[in-house]
């Protein structure tokens, strides 16, 4: 029994000393004490982030059921980068009268998923994996609740438990089944005896919707737009970004490591997924008119699109999936910060309300713009890079009609995108949203948001970087 | 790093210049300098280009240079001019400095104005200098953003609605491009993107033919190629005066330069497997567009149309195949630029004035503004082909090189084609003789004021351009024949 | 079925037996979530589903790898998440049911795809 | 032979100066410079004439000269366009017609425009013409005289609607330019066509007689035409445009709404002949290779000739019968053409025609400069409102009678040599044709003395102010080409301009003289007897000739029938439809799309229900849809 | 055959009352039944030799999930307060559905489990052995699961006092 292993967790490690020191200070702090919190917060998730970016040489801790390779520090850097930036955007709604004794709460919950979702990409057996996996769905559904008196918020609550459980039902008896066949729940042992016999695939195919669920692809995606629109703002970018974006990841590695005997039918299932989720998340998303449910749809589509990184099972569609994760989450989070911030100044959440939003918040809506421009793919912006990789990882490997279907996608996703453009730009409202002053933290996140839009893309050695690591799995 | 690319650099320099002004005073200057320094770069490139050429260095491509980008995906930042894109990026810069004089006094918010138009421009100049496929793509892409912008906000009329069908039909073309692209990328197997060195590679049938379909029609949608035109009406027509100058002037011509580079040069058997439906395609393309314009009744669309007309004819050219026939399809790229952005500077004085552009409620112009006027019909006149103007001498390169194809496909659909220039002419004397000549139809214009300052250098410009090339074409076509010797040793059978 | 017959008399309970058992219940539970109307029915069902994933982690480590323990801890494991699942689950229900006054799973439809677009 | 150039050059300079200047300079400086530049050209030209037919004769024959030459643009292969000079008997004939006329009409233009608005853009235009126009008749190859033939359609168009206010003005100039331009289509598909097969442009090689260049070309027929053939036959309808032949005569009558000077100079001297010269000029291939065209283009001319003569007789603005007349005599000269043979003898046609072309634009210039200086005493075109005017204007006219009975073919005027050397040759390739042009030798005489009399005869008007002669800068050109009507008939033309260079001196058919004499001394007194008092007469005589009398002066009803094709066909039967599919199928199925995404979008969002247990419901479905994927397929 | 016969036993008890759980119109009896259920799975532990699993079953199903649900039902129901039943065609669809599933399952999983299996009869397992590997840090030891589900405890913990709370 060597406790020492535990050391080498030091990710883990130090997100846990977070959040027990958070813990503490909530419980006993003084109210003069308490004024600071949150920036205590912010500084010592910074500092854990700083602590934990370079990567360092693959290990196994307690005989193969946590696992570390160097790609795993770069997907948990943008998850905590992500995370820190959702913190920042929150920070002012936090502040609120009737969000400021409930703070606390925030902070923990929110750093115990991030660890679950830690948990998840750094298991090594299907426990661990079950066990981040829940704790990664169950403080959020609180924190999708939360703003508990709020109709919305409880009833989003509701059917992302009920959804999340669900899913983790069947993805549960799937895995039951996975191991009945092969008898082991170790990745590397499965790997090694798994045969893609039938009970194998079937339990497979359950298994495999838990993960669908989490990243919302077609048809698990139904419970995400009513979710992503009653949950406080802050939480729907989180759910949208990093939630999704380890599942995403996990889902990668797990196909490709545990399952990848069965790649010939995992990709035809991909493929059909892919392809509906791309299609009918644009569908909705060209009618929406309230921004988040807008974003749902957009994040469900875009989902589809880091699929295409996933299918190929390459160590290039690795990288390209890593690197589409990062430039997504910035693009999406600057979006949602705009979104936070209008909604916390103004509470306007309808796309109609950002008519004429550049004539009085011209900066806001310039960097709501080249947001969605990145998503939509455009150059510049690095969502063109990320989404040419992606293509390029599918493309090589064969996928060349549904490089096309999505790209053709490109298209409806491009359309409802501008027409966010348009409504902020192209007129002027009678009634527009005032002139916002927005808070430090916010803007601090912006920035970073717009920077990174914009130079990710440019700056080729960071996916060169990432692209290094992405033999390590 | 390329010395070439400072063609890109300046424009950014110029949006970050633009980004510390504060009055219209320090915008104008901006604009001007920059755009004038960028004319004055292409002029330079044009010099040292020729310069480099008697000094006998025969390299495809003159200032070469290749930085790697992106080595995982073989993304370079290659760089090189040959004729064609030194003419190319001649034209660009003769398009941008007259067009941001035309917005000399754009009323709301100039600075954002040349901010975005600055950022257009980089687009089109770094496609022109980029040999790379990538790096043409992104260019090619990146003015996106800036089209729907410039349209949506300082546009007018149905400015929502066209700016959005503009940049979807735009992206559509994109799509094609971009799998086309990938598809040569991996089915090649080459390990580059180099345009000069996929050149050498070979794609098996029918493959080919499938990627060159996909790549001809994508960029034939961006350059307006029946029936994937239906941009061009509304976004030249909602589009203020500068942008509709650059649209029509250089983004037509991004996908006629991108259909010739990429699909034709790269894919020469699908080319030639296909030639026909485009062929077809594109003929008619002339005459419908001529038709087309013919039943218009707003200025701005029937030059929007004619566009069509004289775009479908460079596509037309591409695909006969011959040098001749080439070389005419990149004079007319050139000559169709000028003509059309003078068209468009016209056309946007007069509407700036009479605030219509319908045809029918103008009249008797030429009393009240002369200056504009003598313009305007110029500009009609080299569009319908006058000899002289740079017109002329591209459509009958086009005319005779394309009846030198052996092919009797060819040659009926050149003599369709030719139907064109009657019903250029038919479109063309309407509108003059509507709106300059005859009665004034309101008392109103009278009081007009004639061309200032800016807009008369515009004008003496892009005729000064014009005709330089329609009296002076050898300087031209030899240019582009120098590009194009090495191309047409692969196309021609 | 012929198995199951035959190995009622000889003395082992076949392993197909159990397994027929859980996916009753599995079933069950889903029957239950898809069509109940009460949300803590929805939760009961739920509670099914899981165990019944419980039961066959359980039986196939003692019938088919008695070597490890590792569908033994599974199932252990998997109780608590359950237990944690149900905890958060029925704070839930109760914030529903003071927020709304019932527990009706129907009554959660003010998040739903809007009926008119504003599209022309 | 190199400062023929400047016979080229000296115009564009002066158009550009003009132009550039626009009314920076006063008129009347204007006005001088464009003159003086012309008497300058008109004097090198007489040089170029003389210098030519003094050295070039090489044994008999006029040798081609190419003083200059010069690539203007090289295509790949042997096809290249090059801009040059070419000296030989036509062109240099062609070279002093225009310069004299037009160096008349600059002077004439001085006293007739004076005080008009853009009179500095007039003289402009003058010269951008006058030099289109020699540059047309000196091109060395088939591409040079297309350019030059559009250039001259330009600056027709611009003098034409010179009075841009005046409606009638703009739509006569955008139809002269449209009907012209609808010929040249098929100018240019005869260049394309010629090109492909002989690979060259070249007069020079083109009229070598090789017939090596015409090799690859043989035996390719079209809808039974040689190809060839069709090459030629399209070559002819430029010219016809240019020279308004039926049915492309009629932009011609409207195109008298531009200043009278300019119809002398364009639409009577010069500019309409450039069909016959296109035909003259490549006449070698007409005879050599494609005899049934020539042929085609006689009956073309001869109908053509006929047609007009008609409608001159019944038409009441003294420019459009002067027009009328015009077409009618061009329509001769086509006929000379047509049924001219090569060389010597069979030659007769080509010289005659290249003579008529050079009296008649002496005495059409005269006609017409005198008809404007009626124009400008009585302020009006209409036949009505003149008569007596012999008083007057005694210089106009005495020289307007010269013209009439040049015209008329009376000896010894100009036009009864030129004349009837055309009718020699037209009865020496067949009769009935040739009996059918004397016919309109007298129809001729019979409107010409019509119009003579109606103004300067017949029943005095009231006028206002009462006309008087015009001042001299007019009346010396109007002097000048009288001189040239009256004696340019004297000129032995068969020495220097003839089908193949060699000089020819055809003997005189004096039966035939004499009866067309005859014929036309008839046609006179017919009028005289109609319309030298005012009597009943003309209008029993048109009564009873009733419709086919309407009919002639509705020009019959071709304009109609153009407006009709042009409105209907063209605007209401294409264009329209065209924008219609574009706007509403091409552009609907785009917005189609787009309106089918939106539905779409539409229907499928009762997946989207809210009712959490559906969702689970599609879930469930999901998965197991999935499992049954992955386990059969 | 006292084993086969309680086996038999307690699967017709899941089977039954797991249906009926779902089907009752009474919350109360719909939670009394899903407690039989669960007690049944204990036995079924109980007799596959898993005593450990057994009392974990019946301690935290029984004694902790139950008192939940009876808790939330007695707050949010009135006594003898009756579920209205729900419309026939989703409860046919959900049927439906079901059992399509597990027929699909069933005979997937029925004619794929052809291994041998060696079920070993013997004497419960050393709860020591147990201990020990749930606290080791070696292959097939849970030390790590152990002390990450303690997180997720405490978290859920947080989230539901959170919630559930008034303020």
């Amino acid at each position: 029994m060597n406790y020492s292993a535990f050391l080498q967790l030091h990710n883990e490690m130090t997100l846990l000393a977070v959040i027990v020191i958070l813990l503490v200070i909530d419980v006993f702090s003084s109210e003069k004490g308490y004024r600071f919190f949150q920036t205590l917060a912010l500084i010592l998730f910074s500092i854990h982030t700083l602590l934990n970016c370079v990567p360092g040489e693959p290990f196994e801790v307690a005989g193969g059921m946590y696992m570390y390779y160097p790609i795993h520090t770069y997907i948990k850097t943008i998850l905590n980068v992500g995370t820190l930036i959702v913190l920042l955007q929150a920070h002012r709604w936090l502040n609120t009268e009737e969000n400021i004794i409930r703070r606390g709460e925030f902070y923990f919950l929110t750093l115990s998923t991030l660890f679950g979702m830690y948990l998840m990409i750094s298991a090594g057996h299907f426990l661990m994996f079950f066990i981040g996996i829940e704790t990664a769905a169950l403080p959020m559904a609180t924190l999708v609740a939360f703003n508990k008196f709020n109709n919305k918020s409880a009833e989003a609550g509701a059917k992302y438990i009920l959804s999340s459980v669900f899913a983790s039902g069947l993805s549960l008896f799937g895995l039951s089944l996975v191991y009945g066949a092969t008898g082991s729940l170790y990745f590397d042992d499965i790997a090694k005896i798994m045969t893609a016999s039938q009970i194998e695939l079937i339990g497979f195919a359950f298994f495999a919707v838990g993960l669908f669920f989490k990243i919302s692809l077609v048809p698990f995606h139904l419970w995400t737009p009513d979710v992503y629109e009653g949950a406080p703002t802050s939480i729907t970018a989180y759910l949208s970004v990093i939630s999704k974006g380890t599942a995403v990841f996990v889902v990668f590695t797990i196909f490709v490591k545990v399952f990848g005997v069965m790649i010939a039918q995992w990709q035809i299932l991909l493929y059909i997924i892919i392809v509906l989720s791309i299609t009918v998340a644009n569908l909705f998303a060209i009618r929406q008119q309230n921004i988040k449910r807008f974003l749902a749809f957009s994040s469900i589509s875009q989902a589809g699109y880091i699929m295409l990184g996933v299918i190929s099972g390459t160590a290039l569609g690795m990288s390209s999936l890593v690197y589409y994760v990062l430039v997504y989450m910035f693009s999406n989070l600057a979006v949602f910060g705009v979104v936070t911030i209008i909604e916390n100044h103004a509470d306007k959440t309808s796309i109609r309300d950002y008519t004429g939003l550049y004539y009085t918040n011209p900066k806001l809506s310039i960097v709501m713009a080249l947001a969605l421009f990145s998503l939509a793919g455009i150059p510049p912006f690095s969502g063109f890079f990320s989404k040419y990789f992606i293509f390029s990882a599918a493309f090589k490997e064969g996928f060349y009609v549904l490089v096309f279907i999505a790209l053709a996608n490109t298209v409806v996703s491009l359309y409802f995108y501008l027409k966010v453009v348009k409504i902020m730009f192209f007129n002027q409202s009678e009634n527009p949203i005032e002139r916002i002053s927005t808070d430090i933290p916010s803007k601090i996140s912006l920035i970073i948001c717009t920077l990174a839009i914009v130079f990710v893309g440019l700056v080729s050695s960071i996916f060169e970087q990432i692209s290094v690591l992405g033999f390590g799995i | 790093m390329s010395p070439l690319l400072i063609f890109v650099l300046i424009p950014l320099l110029m949006m970050i210049a633009l980004f510390f002004t504060n009055n219209r005073k320090q915008v104008n200057l901006i604009s001007l300098s920059g755009s004038l320094l960028l004319l004055l770069s292409a002029i330079a490139l044009v010099v040292l280009f020729w310069r480099e050429r008697t000094a006998g260095n025969t390299a495809q491509m003159l200032f070469a240079a290749d930085t790697v980008w992106y080595r995982e995906f073989n993304i370079h930042i290659a760089t090189g001019v040959d004729g064609i894109s030194v003419l190319m990026v001649l034209l660009s810069a003769i398009i941008v400095f007259t067009a941001s004089l035309v917005s000399w006094r754009i009323e709301s918010m100039p600075k954002e104005f040349y901010t975005w138009f600055s950022f257009l421009a980089a687009g089109a100049f770094g496609f022109f200098i980029s040999i790379d496929l990538f790096t043409m793509f992104f260019f090619l892409e990146m003015s996106v953003v800036p089209k729907f912008l410039l349209i949506g906000v300082w546009g007018s009329g149905r400015k929502d609605y066209s700016a959005m069908k503009l940049v979807l039909m735009l992206m559509g073309g994109s799509v094609l491009v971009l799998t086309g692209i990938l598809g040569i990328y991996y089915l090649t197997g080459a390990e580059t993107l180099n345009i000069v060195e996929l050149a050498h590679k070979n794609i098996e049938q029918p493959a080919q033919s499938i990627l060159f379909a996909l790549l001809f029609t994508g960029f034939g949608i961006i350059g307006a190629l029946f029936p994937f035109h239906v941009w061009v009406p509304d976004g030249h027509s909602s589009a203020p005066t500068s942008v509709s100058m650059f649209l029509s002037g250089i983004s037509m011509k991004l996908g006629a330069y991108g259909a010739f580079r990429v699909a034709i040069c790269l894919l020469p058997e699908g080319a030639h497997q296909l030639a026909w439906i485009f062929l077809i395609l594109s003929g008619f393309s002339v005459v419908y567009g001529a038709f087309a314009a013919l039943g218009q009744s707003d200025l701005k669309y029937i030059n929007a149309y004619a566009s069509i007309s004289h775009c479908g004819l460079m596509f037309f050219a591409f695909l006969i195949f011959n040098e001749t026939a080439l070389t005419g399809a990149f004079l007319q790229m050139i000559s169709h630029g000028l003509i059309t952005a003078l068209f468009f500077a016209c056309i946007g004085m007069i509407y700036s004035r009479t605030h219509t552009r319908l045809v029918s409620e103008m009249g008797g112009l030429m009393k009240v503004m002369p200056f504009i006027g003598v313009g305007f019909i110029i500009a009609g006149l080299a569009s319908l082909g006058l000899p002289g103007f740079s017109g002329f001498v591209a459509e009958m390169t086009i005319f005779i090189g394309a009846f030198q194809n052996s092919g009797e496909l060819q040659r009926w659909f050149t003599i369709f084609a030719t139907a064109s220039i009657v019903i250029t002419a038919v479109y063309i004397l309407r509108v003059v003789g509507k709106v300059l000549y005859g009665k004034q139809e309101h008392q109103a214009y009278d009081s007009l004021a004639d061309a200032y300052w800016w807009e008369r250098v515009t004008m003496i410009t892009l005729i000064a351009a014009v005709v330089l090339v329609g009296t002076m074409p050898s300087w031209f076509s030899n240019m582009i024949q120098d590009g194009l010797a090495p191309l047409v040793a692969g196309l021609v059978k | 079925m012929g198995s199951i017959l035959e190995n009622f008399t000889s003395g082992i309970i076949p392993m197909e037996a159990y397994i027929f058992v859980s996916f009753i219940m599995f079933f069950s539970g889903i029957y239950g979530f898809l069509s109940r109307k009460s949300l803590l029915m929805v939760l009961i069902s739920i509670e099914l589903i899981l165990n019944s994933a419980d039961i066959n982690f359980a039986v196939f480590n003692r019938y088919l790898y008695p070597e490890h323990f590792e569908g033994f801890f599974f199932a252990m494991f998997t109780i608590a998440i359950s237990a944690c699942e149900t905890a958060v689950a029925i704070a839930i229900v109760i914030n529903i049911y003071r927020n709304l006054n019932n527990v009706e799973v129907d009554s959660l439809d003010e998040l739903k795809e809007p009926e008119a677009s504003d599209e022309k | 032979m190199q400062y023929t150039l400047l016979i080229l050059l000296l115009p564009l300079l002066s158009f550009v100066v003009l132009g550039l200047m626009d009314t920076k300079w006063k008129a009347r400086v204007a006005g001088s410079v464009g003159t003086l530049v012309l008497s300058v050209v008109a004097a090198l030209s007489y040089y170029t004439a003389w210098a030519y037919f003094s050295t070039a004769n090489v044994g008999g024959i006029y040798q081609k000269i190419v003083p200059l030459q010069t690539v203007w643009m090289q295509f790949s292969g042997q096809l290249h366009i090059d801009l040059g000079i070419l000296l030989d008997p036509i062109s240099v004939m062609m070279l002093v017609v225009i310069s004299t006329v037009s160096l008349m009409v600059h002077i004439y233009s001085l006293a007739y425009m004076k005080g008009e608005k853009g009179f500095e853009r007039y003289y402009a235009f003058l010269s951008l013409f006058t030099f289109s126009m020699l540059g047309l008749v000196v091109a060395t190859n088939i591409f040079q005289m297309y350019i030059f033939w559009e250039l001259v359609g330009v600056s027709s168009y611009l003098l034409i609607g010179f009075y841009y206010t005046k409606p009638e003005a703009v739509a006569a100039s955008k139809k002269a330019f449209i009907v012209t331009r609808f010929a040249d289509l098929g100018f240019l598909i005869g260049i394309l066509i010629l090109s492909f097969y002989t690979q060259t442009f070249d007069f020079g090689v083109l009229n070598s007689g090789n017939a090596g260049i015409f090799a690859s070309a043989s035996g390719v027929t079209f809808m039974g035409a040689s190809v060839l053939s069709w090459a030629m036959a399209l070559i002819f309808i430029g010219g016809a445009g240019k020279s308004a032949m039926f049915p492309l005569h009629i932009w011609l009558p409207d195109a008298m709404e531009g200043p009278t000077p300019v119809s002398a100079l364009i639409h009577a001297a010069t500019m309409v002949v450039a069909g016959v010269y296109l035909v003259a000029r490549l006449f070698p291939v007409y005879v050599t290779y494609t005899p049934d065209v020539l042929h085609g283009i006689a009956y073309v001319g001869a109908f053509t000739s006929l047609f007009a003569a008609v409608i001159a007789c019944t038409q009441t603005d003294i420019k459009r019968v002067l027009a009328f007349s015009t077409i009618s005599q061009i329509g001769y000269m086509m006929v000379g053409l047509g049924v001219s043979g090569y060389g010597g003898h069979e030659g007769t046609g080509y010289m005659a025609s290249m003579f008529h072309l050079f009296t008649h634009a002496m005495f059409k210039a005269l006609l017409f400069l005198g008809a404007g200086s009626v124009i400008h005493a009585v302020h009006s075109n209409e036949m009505q409102k003149m008569g007596g005017l012999r008083k007057y204007m005694p210089v106009t006219h005495l020289v307007f009678l010269i013209g009439c009975l040049a015209i008329a073919g009376i000896f010894p005027l100009s036009g009864f040599f030129s004349k009837d050397e055309i009718l020699a040759a037209t009865y020496m390739y067949s009769t009935g044709l040739g009996i059918g042009m004397s016919f309109i030798a007298g129809l001729t005489a019979f409107y010409m003395f019509r119009l003579y009399f109606n103004i300067f005869w017949g029943k005095e008007n009231s006028y206002e102010h009462s006309p008087h002669e015009s001042p001299l800068a007019m009346t010396i050109p109007l002097v000048v080409l009288a001189f040239f009507s009256f004696f340019g008939g004297l000129i032995p033309f068969g020495k220097f301009v003839t089908s193949d260079g060699a000089a020819y001196t055809g003997e005189t058919n004096y039966v035939l003289a004499i009866v067309s004499v005859l014929i036309g001394i008839t046609g006179i007194l017919l009028a005289a007897a109609m319309y030298r008092k005012k009597t009943m007469l003309p209008d029993r005589v048109s009564q009873s000739l009733g419709f086919i009398y309407q009919l002639a002066r509705n020009k019959f009803y071709v304009d109609e029938l153009y407006l009709f094709i042009t409105k209907n066909v063209f605007f209401k039967g294409m264009a329209s439809p065209v924008s219609w599919y574009d706007r509403h199928v091409v552009n609907g199925s785009v917005n189609g799309l787009a309106v089918v995404t939106q539905w779409v979008s539409v229907k499928i969002k009762g997946i989207q229900t809210g009712k959490v247990q559906q969702y689970a419901w599609v879930f469930l479905l999901g998965t197991l849809l999935m499992a049954f994927l992955i386990l059969f397929l | 055959m006292a084993e086969q016969i309680i086996f038999y036993i307690l699967a017709a008890i899941i089977a039954v009352f797991s249906v009926m759980a779902v089907t009752s119109t009474r919350l109360i009896r719909s939670a009394l039944y899903l407690l039989f259920v669960l007690l049944a799975t204990a036995g079924l532990y109980l007799l596959l030799g898993y005593h450990y699993l057994f009392a974990v079953q019946t301690a935290v199903y029984a004694g902790g999930i139950m008192v939940l649900f009876i808790f939330a039902i007695l707050l949010t129901q009135k006594p003898g307060e009756r579920i209205t039943p729900e419309p026939l065609k989703q409860r046919v669809l959900a049927i439906v559905l079901s059992v399509a599933g597990i027929a699909f399952c069933g005979h997937i999983v029925y004619y794929n489990f052809n291994r041998v299996y060696s079920f070993v009869k013997e004497a419960e397992l050393p709860t020591k052995q147990l201990g020990m590997t749930l606290m080791g840090t070696e292959k097939f030891q849970y030390l790590l699961p152990f002390e990450s589900i303690s997180i997720l405890l405490l978290a859920c913990i947080v989230g539901a006092i959170m919630i559930a709370r008034k303020r």
